[in-house]
């Protein structure tokens, strides 16, 4: 075990795969020369030199969709985002080409290829650098996205995306690549579509993802506080989507609270409550609750950016608005 | 760098001249040469091909039995073949959604064609693509795509892994003259010339856009291919209807390409007879353009050359005539007859 | 009263505007010479004029782009895609531009800007132009989201939506433009954000939008024939949710079940269930079902194509199913 | 149109020598005006603001009194001042991520811009924006804007509204070069050539986009202006560290724009001397090319040379100094003093 904080482990994920696997490439701007806008790739480009480190002109949608076709064509090229708000202007590319390709071409063609991307608000970047459209890919048949809330998790799930013969999204949560945790040194791998209960319980599950664990944790150890017990899951993979875990759990505790610090209203969470009703109901003491950040844009401002982030406090709440806990 | 040839034609009414520039213009073949006239003929059996492909598939359409967005590419049938007819089988050509002549160029199979049209099980895409979507990867055929200039990155990242790989094959990718007003086609080009990728970036300019007339909707008017400078991609123009002038320029650019030169551009001045889709009831244009373009069609025009420079007689055409009329009628009757996809069908092919 | 097919109802409400409001201007590709992908600009070139009536380069983004600009500068502009699956291409103006604008400007700024744009599968135009994504739209905060079932409210929804002083998108089901229906004659408008309920009934709440009104009405009409009463709830608009009266129709029922002809993961249905359990779980007889069409890309073959498209035989099996009716 | 002045720099390490176009060049003001030393005095105070303004942000950033993404204009402002220098007050200015120059040449308010920075309620955006959004609509400042060329279209887009409010007032945008990369800006210069829209598309070419020098990512060199002949667009380059040969060159494209010639380019050549933003730590490049910028320093050279000329004297230039200084220092008091907006504020603003 070594204990490594979660930049180090992607960065671990990726020069593995760059040593043992030609075909394994790496495109995205500024990941050369400047070393990365987030330092994963810090020393890649001396290491592995710039055909296999290309840095990018400004172009998203050009070179995204060249990672497609370098995928096609047999490769498997990992594409670096500055940030996943600018994936926007790439969504063409992904939902209409990497995610259809294959079914269009009637099982032809495969696009293996990862795309990697910070991921979420809190360091007061503006209501355009501080989305979070993994939960909008993550509806996308074709493609797969995981969001890594650790070490463990960002170097098993790097390693799992990199060979997955689909497009996978990684995305990175910005908050979290300063954050420490413990890595086996012996190879692992982190299956994409599993969740898991990074704590167990009786009274009511908690389920978040990425920067989310934080703060289900948080609650969960509140929640301990005052003798009650939490089960706590963390989807790791937001597609697919591991139901039968969090059906698992919910007919065990009776009880779920569903946690996106991304906002509150659509995305994954909207999804899990809803498919919660149609596989659990039966099980449930109460309503499905959900808790997430304001139905606004985000603002600069700390204490505004603050005020929309959701918290520990508002998973607290909520256990105790839904189940009197 | 090979120097643009200067349109001389400025109307938009007119057909494209032949290219003065002798590289890329039409050269008379050598006479004496059996193989190119076997090529000559294989060069309109061809286009000819495509025509009554495209015809059937017309037909078909008025019948219910081909359904969806159907785009024909009856009028171009010079400029697919004669561009294809310069590739090797390693090389890798992608589309848009006017790809049945690229496909059947290509010698992707005129069956299975037909039935993806007829959304059959049999069809290269298992019925799933539809028109807008062949797919014959054992072809190097990497589709049709819908999304107007959607296809440019595919190519330039299909060249890339060929590069990468240390091949000396390439991309030919087809595109209109609508679609480079997608920022995508501008973010690809100077994609492609900042890491010298082999892609050939093949222009069908057939003037319009769907109803839109590029000089309404395009600054720097008819002719493209002089704005490729910018990016330090070598570029010509050539005449689309004539199918040996387009195999030439084809065939120099793909040298220049295979000798580690980079990305070049072809620009063929060509017309679709027809409407944009087989929906188009073609308001935006009047009937004596397309009239004036039309006594210029190749399919017509290539065998009466052939048979004038004595390179084959008109028994040959008829025959190759004949041949493709039996191709076909075959392929609809294949398709036809072929089975609709089992509807379990829905769920595969969406992850591999 | 006047028998009108949808396509003319919504040509009405943009003639109106351009005859009334000098402010209102369209732009679009191929809405002037050619008279529209769909027709519903057929005539308007020669009506209005080149000023009025922009033809566009095939540049959505730019066009799309300086519709904001020339909203943001006090115009009316209304913007036509041809498809709903082309919005992609210019996802990041929409998303980043039309929808933060006035809370970066911190209020300044308004975006007085239709977008119109036809949507929905069903007509074999396979997997890059058979998408919905008035879904996602619908979760971006500052953007309105509409979609008419019927001449009535496009009409009305079209004359609210050009009125609305912030960016508000018309999904226009693509396979409703020639369905006929009454409009009247005076001058109405359809307030953006009330759904309307179609059909009273007591014993289950079926909700749905656009062409899914087709399924849940005949769906409803199956059910009156054994004796159920069905009351049906069509959402009209996306963004603003009209949950209240969604609750309120659920209270009276017990039973309810959401339907959407888009994919039935994600999307506004999941947020609809998921917010149903906040806000009237303990009004509910069972689990809110879900009812969508399959979680796969649209195929082109017109089978495979029903077979993935929902339609009221599966309303009646969630209705079944979740309450034994 | 413009002929395009040819640059006669090709090194990316040296800075743009002064155009050698009379048009463009830096031309010596006639001495006996007083209301032009008056008019030089207000572009130096205008520069020397800017300068102090972001040196006092990156003190505050440091101090973690300013957060988020921090640009700062530092080396540019000649650019940026001697341009606006040339607009009427009912024009609009559209800016990128990097906008305190373009903000304070534009004459918003420099006490509300600092309050936004420091997140107050007293902002120009109320806090919401934040560096890269600063807005003021009464002023015509219409945005910082930080997604990359995401900002074109808009301007077109005000462009379009004065053209078709038939004003003769016109749009400036403002962008860097890195941005030319993205496919938005190409569908915007095509758009607004083709309508011919009032705009006049500035460039800020200070040689890197982030850490990618132009060279790595371009094709087609560190000179971008000839390439606007494919949209038909006049364009000039001019040198970006000479605010009056950056104020004449606006000047003449500004006249050309409201007689209604259409959009016009303007390409200057400028450097930042400090990093991307204030987190970068410039890795990618010699600090010799950055010293070798700095000689040229028009902050430090333009007042110099006025004294030289005689047209203000060295006290004059000490009296705006003085005045600057004391502006600076209020803005940081009174946005630190400035209360934080209330949480209820989240809610508004999100529709009209
Ligand atoms: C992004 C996008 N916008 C619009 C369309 C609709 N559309 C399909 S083809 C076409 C015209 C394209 O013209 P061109 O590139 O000249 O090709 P041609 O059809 O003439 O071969 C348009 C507007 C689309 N498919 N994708
Ligand atoms: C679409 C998009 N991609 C990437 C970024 C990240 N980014 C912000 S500024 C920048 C460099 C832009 O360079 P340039 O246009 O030359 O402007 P400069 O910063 O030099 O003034 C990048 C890559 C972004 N904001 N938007
Ligand atoms: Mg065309
Ligand atoms: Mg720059």
């Amino acid at each position: 075990m070594t204990e490594i904080v979660l930049r180090e482990a992607l960065k671990r994920g990726l020069e593995e795969a760059l040593e043992n696997d030609p075909s394994v490439f790496m495109m995205g701007e500024d990941i050369g020369e400047y070393g990365g806008a987030y330092a994963v790739t810090d020393g890649f480009l001396k290491k592995f030199g710039p055909d296999r480190i290309k840095d990018t002109p400004i172009s998203e949608q050009a070179f995204l969709g060249a990672g497609i076709g370098a995928a096609v064509a047999g490769l498997r090229p990992i594409i670096e985002f500055m940030s996943i708000s600018f994936t926007l202007v790439a969504f063409d590319q992904i939902v209409n080409m990497a995610a259809n390709l294959r079914y269009m071409s009637g099982g032809q063609i495969s696009v293996p290829m990862v795309i990697r991307a910070p991921t979420g608000a809190g360091v007061q970047l503006g209501a355009t650098h501080s989305q979070s459209f993994e939960t909008w890919l993550a509806e996308v048949p074709g493609m797969k996205v995981v969001c890594p809330s650790n070490s463990y998790d960002a170097l098993g799930l790097m390693r799992s995306a990199i060979k997955d013969n689909n497009p996978v999204l990684v995305a990175e949560p910005a908050l979290l690549y300063g954050t420490k945790g413990e890595v086996p040194d012996e190879y692992y791998e982190v299956e994409i579509g599993k969740a898991y209960v990074t704590r167990t319980g009786s009274d009511v599950t908690l389920i978040s993802y990425g920067y989310g664990m934080r703060l289900v944790n948080e609650a969960a150890d509140k929640l301990a506080e005052r003798g009650v017990s939490a089960e706590v899951i963390d989807l790791r993979s937001l597609s697919p989507l591991d139901m039968d875990a969090i059906v698992a759990s919910v007919q065990k505790t009776n009880r779920v609270v569903v946690v996106d610090t991304a906002r509150r209203i659509g995305g994954i969470m909207a999804e899990v409550s809803a498919e919660l009703q149609q596989r659990a109901a039966e099980w449930l003491d109460g309503p499905v609750m959900r808790v997430g950040s304001d139905d606004v844009p985000w603002p600069y401002n700390r204490g505004l950016e603050r005020e929309v982030l959701t918290d520990a406090d508002d998973v607290l709440k909520a256990v105790a608005e839904g189940y009197g806990l | 760098m090979v120097n643009p040839t200067k349109s001389s034609s400025k109307s938009k009414s007119k057909p494209a001249k032949s290219s003065k520039n002798g590289k890329s213009g039409a050269v008379g073949p050598d006479e004496s040469d059996v193989a190119a006239s076997t090529d000559h003929r294989e060069l309109f059996r061809q286009m000819f091909l495509i025509r009554q492909f495209e015809l059937a598939c017309g037909e078909n359409y008025s019948k219910g039995l081909i359904r969806g967005f159907l785009h024909l590419y009856i009028g171009q049938e010079a400029t697919g073949v004669g561009a294809i007819s310069a590739l090797r089988k390693d090389d890798y050509i992608v589309s848009n959604y006017r790809d049945h002549g690229h496909a059947l160029a290509r010698g992707v199979d005129i069956n299975r064609s037909m039935a993806e049209l007829f959304g059959k099980a049999t069809g290269t895409s298992k019925g799933k693509g539809g028109s807008m979507h062949l797919f014959d990867v054992v072809k190097g055929f990497m589709g049709g795509h819908g999304i107007v200039a959607g296809q440019l990155p595919l190519a330039a990242g299909l060249a890339l892994a060929q590069q990468y790989q240390k091949t000396d094959g390439l991309t030919m990718c087809f595109f209109g003259d609508g679609s480079t007003n997608q920022g995508v086609y501008h973010e690809t080009l100077n994609l492609a010339a900042v890491w010298k990728l082999p892609v050939l970036f093949f222009l069908e300019n057939n003037m319009y856009g769907m109803g839109s007339s590029i000089e309404r909707v395009r600054a720097g008017g008819i002719d493209f291919y002089p704005g490729l400078a910018t990016y330090e991609i070598p570029a010509v123009e050539v005449d689309g209807m004539d199918v040996l002038a387009v195999k030439e320029a084809t065939e120099i650019a793909v040298e220049r390409i295979r000798a580690g030169g980079g990305p070049q551009f072809i620009e063929a001045k060509t017309f679709r007879f027809g409407g944009h889709s087989v929906a188009d009831g073609q308001k935006y244009r009047g009937q004596e353009e397309v009239k004036e373009w039309e006594t210029r069609d190749s399919v017509v025009a290539f065998p009466l050359k052939l048979i004038e420079m004595g390179l084959v007689t008109k028994d040959q055409i008829n025959d190759v005539k004949a041949e493709v009329y039996e191709a076909v009628a075959k392929s609809v009757e294949f398709a036809e007859q072929s089975p609709n996809p089992d509807p379990k069908e829905i769920h595969n092919d969406v992850f591999a």
